[in-house]
């Protein structure tokens, strides 16, 4: 058939009009992993980008630098181990969390849930404390280079935990209110998935700024 | 994970690790601190040591398929490019005429400094080292 | 989205091995019409998201269009009252300050690489393209994207309300390099306006960033069956491979401007060196307020960090193009695409190389030289995969049967325009050359050839070859024809020249270029481009009428207009809510033109034979 | 229809090329070369001109051609193909090839720009002991010659804004700084770009061949002032060099008496 310039099909209302009440075929295509954990994996690997930002320049900028004091001068450094420990504890009560979720025991979640979220905002209260010191001492971003780059990079990891309580108390809500049934168990352990990449970035974190 | 419960490991046994790892580099960290080399170097063991388990049993990366790591696995290769790429111009950079971290007015005194010999004149007591500061134990 | 799943164990015949859980049908049953709001403002429908960006991306483009011109105007004749402006500048009789021209450029770069490309290209036809191309009913998370165009709201707000503020607005450059853009008595663009920029663009990254993972799902996980990977189109190949690029490397932008942004209002030092001097005041001043700033940073670093951003961007800015343009010389040109797997892999291979190229911006600023040199080796690379795709869309066009609409004559402009951008790119990327060509107007010359020239002609063919799916009707062949006409004549008259400008060594981002002898001559030739500059913008009156016209007065057409084969041409025009009406089942790849097995010289790919 | 498209896409290639050869005619071509390396970048611009041309002229050309020829208006179908493993083969190779051969034409080069360890290292001024500091601030460049020590950074340094001058025929080494933000060394006649980064002493070398007065002109953004940071780049007989020092220097000290 030889189509010419012109022949451009037109409106048919009995073919083209669209059909009312049709199903939506959703159909899922890919290789077996849940689309949300598909999307949280891709979420985690820009986030480890941007942490790449934010701790490469630390770490380019400290290397090129002739003296750096040690941290431990500067820092409370025995404070932050007792906060790290904390974090990784709340990762574990997490994996407790998404073991009860995935068998569906909702009273189990709840109670390993609750116990994140506590964990997880001492964290967040003593980093806000430890500000709160450095600040009153005069410890000011604007100091030098070695306050820039620690509140830099404390300060968004800081943020990202308070964004994982807030996420981790929806769904600690959702299970009480309305209860998470074992089908939607993904719906936790996107949030633990988050929760513990955060935990990971600061174990990362700790050693480089608080410990080298 | 269609199968719920049984991952094939104990938290509580990834868990002790983890706390045993961070109290070894907290120990050494604060009270081993030369030689420089040997401390950074077991440091940066320690934290990839518990970054991996984390990864692995935490994130149950070790139970994951290869589409999930393919999403990640590009990052540590591009982290390593910005790194490098940028470590000529901070690190090894001899036409710095400048210290990292320095501020100098314009008699050539040190203001502003990281390093204890030159403590910041007039802005708060930014130095732990300060006997009145002692800002590193609140 | 109706958020009722049923799981129904559904047979799925062409399901591919080891491929994907039972299909599920989702019970559809909102037949309440809903509200202006709802469908409008709130949407969670990809499609009217898709259109919200389209829409905030041409006004944009108008607006950054209207920049340009003022930037012409000033290069051609300088100092002269400029029309429209003039009220503004009472002191100089009506002359645009200095000042003034740096923002112009600055904000004219800005806004139509962030506000108006990459919104157009990943979030209007993003959006508007990725499930109806896959046969899925909507997006993997219409919330999430729908969140996606909120964030651009602030970013929006940012990037206008930066005109308002004291000092105007951002005047480093879109580069934005510091200590220009970090220290206040630099420029008076550092004093508010910076700050505004960079919350606008953090913004924008964070709504890229949602669209990004939206995008990549969605692909990878709601192809209808069937749909292979290898069987998708290539715009959404093109897409998907620039969502990748903007996961990977837009994050680190965002680090960086937020360190840019620290330096700018904490005080902090990450990118400004020690011991400046700036209009004469003494260090301990130039910062914020009373306070001093903090210091022994390093410049390169943020050129480093922008530039590993930034230059994929530019790829971002050219893939979708690249893959809507293969789409539409198949389809108008009647010919499956010429070579579909390089196709793959050569937009793989710009992206992956995109990655490790980015110091060929900083060749003279000061970076290691032995840098240098494997930029330039890595760079230059970066030409080879393009040059697989050039020889496949002239193999494409070989041998078809080319009807020449207007989308097809765009597509082919495309071609065209990118071949001279890409190649005056090669001479860049040679160090020793580009010790000379650097901030000269070549590289203006190249980059309008390949995001103008390039990637807005393609954004052009893709509003018209689409438009039929967006409002169910077509947009008027004879205006469009001399839209094109104009577009393609006017815009070659205003940057061709701009390489010879470039050879005589004139310099980009200079308010007034004869402020040396060595470039008066320069004049005439500036007065030619910024007239053709004026009927170019003036010409798209055509586009802009035609549009609304056939908005709603457009000729109606029906599902398939032109004849296509992909799946988004077996949906209605304009697609209802959950876009397609039938089980869709693909059996081949999305470009089987001319095929000798039937009658037709098209066969859909749901189409079973 | 075809005939109008095809004659504007084939306009490109036609008017493309045309400029470029008439480009040297209205003066929109290099200004003159003075400077010792200047000539092997322009060859290298060339080369890659000549190489880019051809592909140029091909694709545009053949752009047009299939435009032209392969109109819907014939019968017919259009040629069922999904392409061609062996032209893929040709044409990634051979590409390849030169552009690896483009890539590797310009090492030298731009080692002999750039490459510390390739600056004069004999001649009367070294990459340790530079003719000159150049102070790039906004907006306006100044020079600072080494007192009678021979040593930038000592009291008898001399300084003088605007004009940087060197003797013809020498290999030049001078220190680039910047007192605040980013700006740029470019003088066009010399083909010699290079940024000068506030904090950092970047050595420049040049070897200008031509006595002569050249524009010495900022091409990196530093400002509202950018456009019209100049500067003037003398180059004199080394008889007049000499004299020209001696002149700087009595300037240099009767102001410092004004001063005083
Ligand atoms: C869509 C956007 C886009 C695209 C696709 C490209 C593509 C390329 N760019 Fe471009 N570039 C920009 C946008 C883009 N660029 C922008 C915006 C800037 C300026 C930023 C600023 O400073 O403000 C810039 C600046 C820029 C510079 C810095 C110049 C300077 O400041 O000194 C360089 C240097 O190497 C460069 C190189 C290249 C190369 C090698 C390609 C290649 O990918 C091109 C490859 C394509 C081809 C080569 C053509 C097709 C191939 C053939 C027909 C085959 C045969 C060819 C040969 C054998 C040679 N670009
Ligand atoms: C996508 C990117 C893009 C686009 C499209 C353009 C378009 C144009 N640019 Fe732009 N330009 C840049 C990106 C772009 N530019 C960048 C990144 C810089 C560098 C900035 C820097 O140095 O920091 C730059 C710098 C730049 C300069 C150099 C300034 C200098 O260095 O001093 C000049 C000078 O001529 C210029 C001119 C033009 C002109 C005449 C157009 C024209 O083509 C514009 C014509 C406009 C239109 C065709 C729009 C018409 C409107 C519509 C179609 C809207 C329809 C609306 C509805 C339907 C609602 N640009
Ligand atoms: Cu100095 Cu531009
Ligand atoms: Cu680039």
């Amino acid at each position: 058939m030889n189509i010419s310039p012109a022949a451009i099909p037109a409106y048919d209302p009995k073919v083209d009009a669209p059909k009312p009440h049709h199903p939506i075929y959703d159909y899922d295509s890919g290789p077996p992993v849940n689309r949300g954990k598909f999307a949280i994996w891709l979420f985690l690997a820009t986030e480890i980008m941007f942490f790449t930002g934010l701790i490469g320049t630390y770490i380019v900028l400290r290397m090129g630098a002739a003296t750096w004091p040690d941290p431990a001068d500067r820092l409370a450094v025995d404070i932050t181990a007792l906060n790290t420990f904390f974090l990784i504890v709340s990762s574990a009560t997490m994996v407790k969390g998404v073991e009860r979720a995935m068998v569906g025991d909702n009273g189990g979640l709840i109670k390993w849930l609750a116990l994140t979220v506590l964990i997880g905002s001492i964290f967040v209260g003593i980093q806000a404390y430890e500000y709160a010191v450095l600040i009153k001492d005069g410890n000011l971003p604007n100091v030098d280079i070695f306050w820039s780059t620690f509140y830099a990079m404390t300060g968004f990891h800081g943020i990202h935990v308070a964004v994982g309580v807030i996420w981790n108390l929806c769904i600690l809500i959702a299970a009480i209110f309305r209860k998470i049934p074992q089908e939607k168990y993904m719906k936790v352990e996107l949030a633990g998935l988050y929760w513990h990449f955060v935990d990971l970035v600061w174990v990362l974190l700790f050693t480089i700024v608080y410990l080298m | 994970m269609a199968h719920g419960k049984d991952l094939g490991y104990s938290i509580f046994r990834i868990f002790v690790i983890l706390f045993i790892l961070t109290a070894v580099e907290v120990a050494w960290g604060m009270f081993l601190r030369e030689p420089r080399w040997l401390l950074w170097s077991g440091l940066l063991v320690c934290a990839v040591w518990k970054g991996l388990l984390i990864l692995m049993y935490f994130m149950h990366m070790r139970f994951e398929k290869m589409i999930v790591w393919s999403l990640i696995l590009p990052t540590p290769l591009l982290v390593a490019v910005v790194l490098f790429a940028n470590m000529p111009d901070t690190v090894f950079n001899e036409k710095r005429d400048y210290k990292i971290g320095y501020l100098i007015d314009q008699t050539g005194e040190v203001v502003n400094g990281l390093d204890p010999e030159h403590p910041a004149k007039g802005r708060g007591k930014p130095h732990g080292h300060q006997p009145e500061g002692e800002a590193a134990g609140h | 989205m109706s958020t009722h799943t049923t799981h129904a164990p559904h047979a799925t015949p062409h399901l591919q091995p080891g491929e994907g859980e039972p299909g599920t049908v989702r019970e559809h049953h909102d037949h309440h019409e809903l509200g202006f709001l709802r469908k409008w403002i709130f949407s969670v429908d990809h499609k009217v998201i898709g259109l919200q960006f389209l829409f905030s991306g041409l006004v944009f483009l108008a607006l950054g269009g209207l920049m340009a011109m003022a930037i012409r105007y000033q290069l051609a004749w300088p100092w002269r009252p400029m029309p429209g402006l003039a009220w503004m500048f009472p002191a100089t009789g009506g002359a645009i300050s200095p000042e003034f021209y740096t923002m112009l450029f600055t904000m004219h770069g800005t806004i139509m690489i962030f506000f108006v490309m990459i919104p157009l290209l990943t979030g209007a036809f993003g959006n508007f393209l990725i499930p109806l191309m896959i046969g899925a009913p909507d997006m993997a998370f219409p919330k999430l994207n729908m969140f996606g165009y909120w964030t651009m709201i602030p970013a929006f707000f940012f990037i206008l309300l930066g005109f308002f503020v004291e000092g105007g607005h951002a005047a480093g450059g879109w580069t934005s390099y510091p200590p220009l853009s970090t220290i206040e008595a630099a420029a008076p663009g550092s004093l508010t306006g910076q700050t505004c920029w960079l919350m606008g663009l953090t913004w924008v990254g964070v709504s890229s960033m949602m669209g990004a993972v939206n995008y990549v799902t969605t692909i990878v996980k709601m192809r209808a069956p069937g749909l292979t990977m290898m069987r998708l189109p290539l715009s959404i190949w093109g897409l998907m491979i620039t969502s990748l690029l903007q996961l990977f490397a837009l994050p680190v932008l965002t680090a960086a401007s937020i360190m840019q942004l620290l330096d700018r209002t904490m005080n902090t030092g990450f990118f400004t060196p020690t011991n400046l001097l700036v209009n004469n005041i003494t260090p301990d001043s130039f910062a914020y307020g009373s306070q001093a700033a903090a210091a022994g940073g390093q410049p390169l670093l943020w050129q480093h960090l922008f530039w590993f951003y930034s230059h994929p961007a530019v790829y971002i800015l050219v893939l979708p193009a690249m893959g809507f343009t293969s789409d539409i010389l198949a389809v108008h040109a009647r010919k499956p695409v010429f070579g579909y797997k390089p196709m793959v892999y050569s937009m793989s291979a710009i992206a992956g190389l995109g990655f490790i190229v980015w110091g060929h911006h900083m060749f003279t600023s000061g970076m290691n030289p032995a840098l240098g040199m494997t930029f330039m080796v890595s760079t230059v690379m970066i030409a080879l995969p393009s040059a697989i795709k050039v020889f496949n869309w002239l193999g494409t066009l070989w041998g078809g049967r080319i009807h020449l609409r207007t989308p097809m004559l765009f597509a082919c402009a495309f071609v065209s325009m990118f071949i001279i951008g890409g190649l005056s790119g090669i001479w860049m990327a040679a160090t020793p050359v580009d010790i000379y060509i650097h901030d000269t107007y070549i590289v203006v010359a190249h980059f309008h050839y390949v995001v103008f020239a390039g990637s807005l002609f393609a954004i052009f063919a893709a509003i018209y070859h689409w438009f039929p799916k967006m409002f169910g009707r077509l947009m008027n062949e004879t205006m469009g024809k001399i839209h094109f006409v104009g577009s393609f004549i006017f815009t070659n008259m205003t940057f061709y020249m701009m390489h010879q400008l470039g050879v005589a060594g004139l310099m980009r981002r200079t308010a007034d270029p004869y402020a040396y002898d060595v470039y008066q001559h320069l004049q005439p030739i500036n007065e030619f481009i910024t007239i053709s500059a004026f009927c170019m913008f003036a010409w798209q009156i055509f586009f802009v009428v035609n549009f609304f016209h056939s908005m709603f007065w457009g000729k109606r057409v029906g599902r398939n207009p032109w004849n296509a084969a992909s799946l988004e041409w077996d949906a209605p025009s304009p697609p209802g809510h959950g876009n397609f009406d039938k089980q869709l089942e693909v059996y081949r790849g999305a470009y089987e033109f001319s095929s000798p097995e039937v009658a037709e010289d098209f066969i859909p790919q749901t189409r079973k034979i | 229809m075809r005939y109008l498209f095809a004659l504007l896409l084939l306009l490109v290639p036609i008017l493309g090329v045309w400029t470029f050869v008439e480009a040297d005619r209205w003066q929109l071509w290099f200004p003159e070369n003075v400077s010792s390396f200047g000539g092997e970048i322009d060859g290298l611009f060339n080369l890659i001109m000549y190489m880019v041309a051809f592909t140029f002229i091909v694709t545009e050309v053949a752009l047009a051609w299939f435009v032209f020829k392969y109109s819907a208006n014939r019968p017919g179908k259009g040629v069922f193909t999904h392409g061609s493993h062996k032209l893929e083969m040709i044409w990634t190779a051979i590409p390849a090839v030169a552009l690896l051969f483009i890539a590797f034409s310009q090492m030298e080069t731009w080692a002999k720009v750039k490459f510390e360890s390739n600056f004069p290292k004999t001649g009367e001024y070294t990459k340790e002991k530079p003719i000159a500091e150049l102070w790039a601030s906004q907006f306006d460049w100044r020079v600072r010659y080494p007192g009678d020590d021979g040593v930038i950074g000592t009291v008898d340094d001399l300084e003088r804004s605007y004009e940087f001058v060197v003797p013809v025929d020498t290999d030049v080494v001078f220190h680039l700084r910047s007192r605040d933000v980013i700006h740029s060394f470019f003088v066009p006649e010399f083909r010699l770009k290079q940024d000068a980064l506030p904090g950092h002493t970047i050595p420049v070398w040049f070897r200008a061949e031509k006595e002569g007065i050249y524009d010495l002109v900022c091409a990196e953004l530093c400002g509202w002032g950018h456009y019209k940071m100049s500067g003037r780049m003398t180059v004199v007989s080394k008889e007049e060099f000499a004299k020209r020092m001696a002149e700087i220097k009595a300037e240099w000290y009767s102001n410092g008496k004004e001063q005083g």
